[in-house]
């Protein structure tokens, strides 16, 4: 069970039309290697799920700006003009999601659970055509599990089973997204020996990642 | 001290010791230079942490570490990191005493507009629709018109970022409370009148009775 | 804002009747001193919230043999005879929920979720008199959060602003707990101080915490 | 070899390299004996971890570390430790490959009792009910009959765990799959005839065309 692999054996598992889910918040680690190497591979009409499109020149933001996505979910696209632009033309299509029900829906996914109930987006747009729930003479509204073909990873420690730390603010939406993809490929800044990592401090179990790509340390 | 800082300064007085903060970029993020002598609060990003600190300094800045604006920052000791998940947990759970943040809009049932404006601009709401539905207080901090033209209405035109959720608006011309009543004008900046006041609001404004006048925009 | 308090002060805000979650699994590190600093005080009628009810002469354990629970919420009693026997004779009301639902129910009440759809339990006794939600042609169980009035949960390594981090197994229910109560106390083995807790290592953040009560160690 | 080994040798051959595995208390435990080499597994405890190694050796148990029986464990390199959230996240959600756990009776349709005898004995269904909804392969491994009276029946009578969830039946008698046209008998201990089998079982077997039998239990 090697799970470290190549860049490009990596993209070869990335196909046109899938569904892929993407770490990282306003580009702060993005898989940036693996990103790139989809766009030099061609890769196209993807449905990319992430919080947002980072900027133009950075991370997910040239997935944008080289036209490679069909359709996207975020919760914030006001980082990359680009992305506004091909809204505004039909190039793209794009459903907007509150940042904490994008969260806990790719969650809900990982989990099993049939979807979440939240107060966040009621009286808004959000809730257009979303069935409602009462629950204690309080309203929710019903929100979908989001799952994912594949879902591009970030780690700053990753160990040879696949076990990830990350550092900092780079973990974000990372662990919910491990859980929620058929095919979990990490791209590590650090690859250490199984063992290495107390298990403690494991924040993504190995169970979850397919296989590891050497990043940028 | 220019409108700004004499908003911001004066919501810094909302905060009390011990409150979970999350302040919106541009104008609130101001608030966190005006907290008082011997009060501490505890300021939450919402891509994932607490106990955020000031801007990291130039070639100082950590790849690692950005606040919800990409702006890279530093975090106090005694600080912690979570998930998204988790940070929305915080923020949809009520475990955050009190956000501030800018709006297009406000109406007097504490509808907020702050996230589109439908053909022109499009960002997107981010964490801003779970922040006002789950914070404990809600305060608006902005300029009261937007170059003249009220954004301070009887009902919101824009679509809305959430419904009744807005406790408290500060501008630079005074400070209103919402309430069941409507809005009501708590306190006044000297430069101005109550009627400068309500010429610059699209609701009508209940003068408190005991309306204060607050310190001085010099 | 120090929060270093004593059993007894911790005791002290613990009433009868209230609603009291308690960490820990088997006995394998509930807050031993204020269970029995609780029993000593002779607090009653408590509705407790717990993974299980331990052994009789172990953590929780000794609040059900010492007759001061109402009302059990819990996955599991059978390693507590006396929970059966009270249970039988009417003397306490248990309701049994499956585990992963006992611990999304806490979990949506800490987030402010209106409940969790989930499909165990289904066709058993489980879902009687439940609410069955139908999303995209399957059916879930809505199960509703559960909050508590003080939650007491265990800390390996807690700091003075109330960081917190468990140790191996015992994590347990307490960085649920934490969430969905009013007031939390959490008992630590070792109190260190602020800064000494990396802030990627904490646990439960000490937002949650109330109160730190100096524990076995 | 004594049943309960038998069961569990026999067991040990559904899982494969890689696998995710909760095995439940008492006969299921006995599984991790018999992986066969080449086969690396990943154990799952549902209280809050992944890579669960052998029990403590006396004297050297970790007051931190116990499985869901109560018994303290160790821990295997590359393991991990996580809340119970996170745990039966990892049920649920689908991630365990298979589980394998007791039954008071198990039907031909899938549907599974074991956690409750009404007015006899009731101990909770502990994690059992998320692992037999949510685990990719639920596995029953169990003696063939309670003291001589069916436990394999044509509809459960018992309070259930849950409705149509198991793959396999594995008793010392043989081994049972479940499909939509019942119980297929697929593998027989050649200490038993087929009329054995049937005679021990509440619901209609339909005999595998390619019927195995199994290894002598000795």
């Amino acid at each position: 069970m090697n799970k470290v692999i190549s860049l490009n054996e990596a993209v070869d598992m990335i196909h046109d039309g899938m569904i892929i889910m993407v770490g990282g918040f306003l580009g702060c680690k993005n898989p940036f290697k693996i990103i790139d190497t989809i766009i030099e591979k061609g890769v196209k009409d993807i449905t990319l799920i992430a919080n947002d499109t980072a900027f133009p020149e950075i991370g997910i933001g040239k997935l944008i700006v080289n036209k490679r996505v069909k359709k996207l979910i975020a919760s914030h696209i006001g980082t990359n003009k680009e992305t506004g632009n091909q809204m505004n033309s039909g190039e793209i299509e794009v459903e907007l999601v509150p940042q904490g029900t994008l969260a806990e829906r790719i969650r809900a996914a990982g989990a099993g659970l049939g979807g979440i109930l939240t107060p966040t987006g009621l009286g808004t747009i959000v809730a257009e055509g979303k069935t409602i729930i009462e629950v204690d003479e309080k309203e929710y509204l019903l929100e979908k599990p989001l799952k994912a073909d594949i879902a591009l990873i970030v780690g700053a420690v990753v160990d040879k089973k696949g076990n990830v730390r990350y550092s900092k603010a780079t973990r974000n939406f990372n662990p919910l997204m491990a859980a929620a993809a058929d095919t979990v490929i990490v791209e590590a800044d650090k690859i250490v020996e199984v063992g290495e990592i107390d298990p403690d401090d494991v924040m993504t179990p190995g169970i979850f990642v397919d296989y590891i790509v050497g990043g940028s340390e | 001290m220019d409108d700004k800082n004499y908003i911001a300064k004066r919501v810094a007085k909302e905060l009390k010791d011990g409150d979970v903060v999350n302040l919106g970029i541009g104008l609130p993020t101001l608030v966190s230079n005006y907290i008082p002598e011997g009060v501490e609060i505890t300021l939450q990003s919402e891509n994932g942490f607490l106990g955020m600190g000031p801007a990291a300094e130039p070639g100082k800045e950590d790849p690692y570490l950005v606040n919800a604006g990409g702006i890279h920052v530093t975090i106090n000791p005694g600080g912690a990191f979570f998930d998204s998940a988790e940070s929305f947990l915080i923020i949809r759970g009520g475990h955050v005493d009190a956000t501030v943040l800018g709006a297009l809009e406000v109406d007097e049932k504490g509808n907020l507009a702050n996230w589109m404006v439908p053909g022109k601009m499009v960002p997107g709401m981010g964490g801003a629709m779970d922040l006002v539905t789950g914070a404990k207080k809600v305060i608006v901090a902005m300029s009261h018109t937007a170059k003249g033209k009220h954004k301070i209405l009887k009902e919101c035109k824009l679509p809305l970022t959430a419904v009744n959720a807005v406790d408290l608006i500060v501008t630079e011309m005074g400070v209103m409370e919402v309430t069941n009543k409507g809005l009501v004008l708590t306190e006044i900046n000297p430069k101005y009148s109550v009627e400068d006041v309500q010429n610059a609001t699209g609701a009508a404004l209940i003068i408190s009775e005991n309306l204060v006048v607050m310190e001085k925009q010099n």
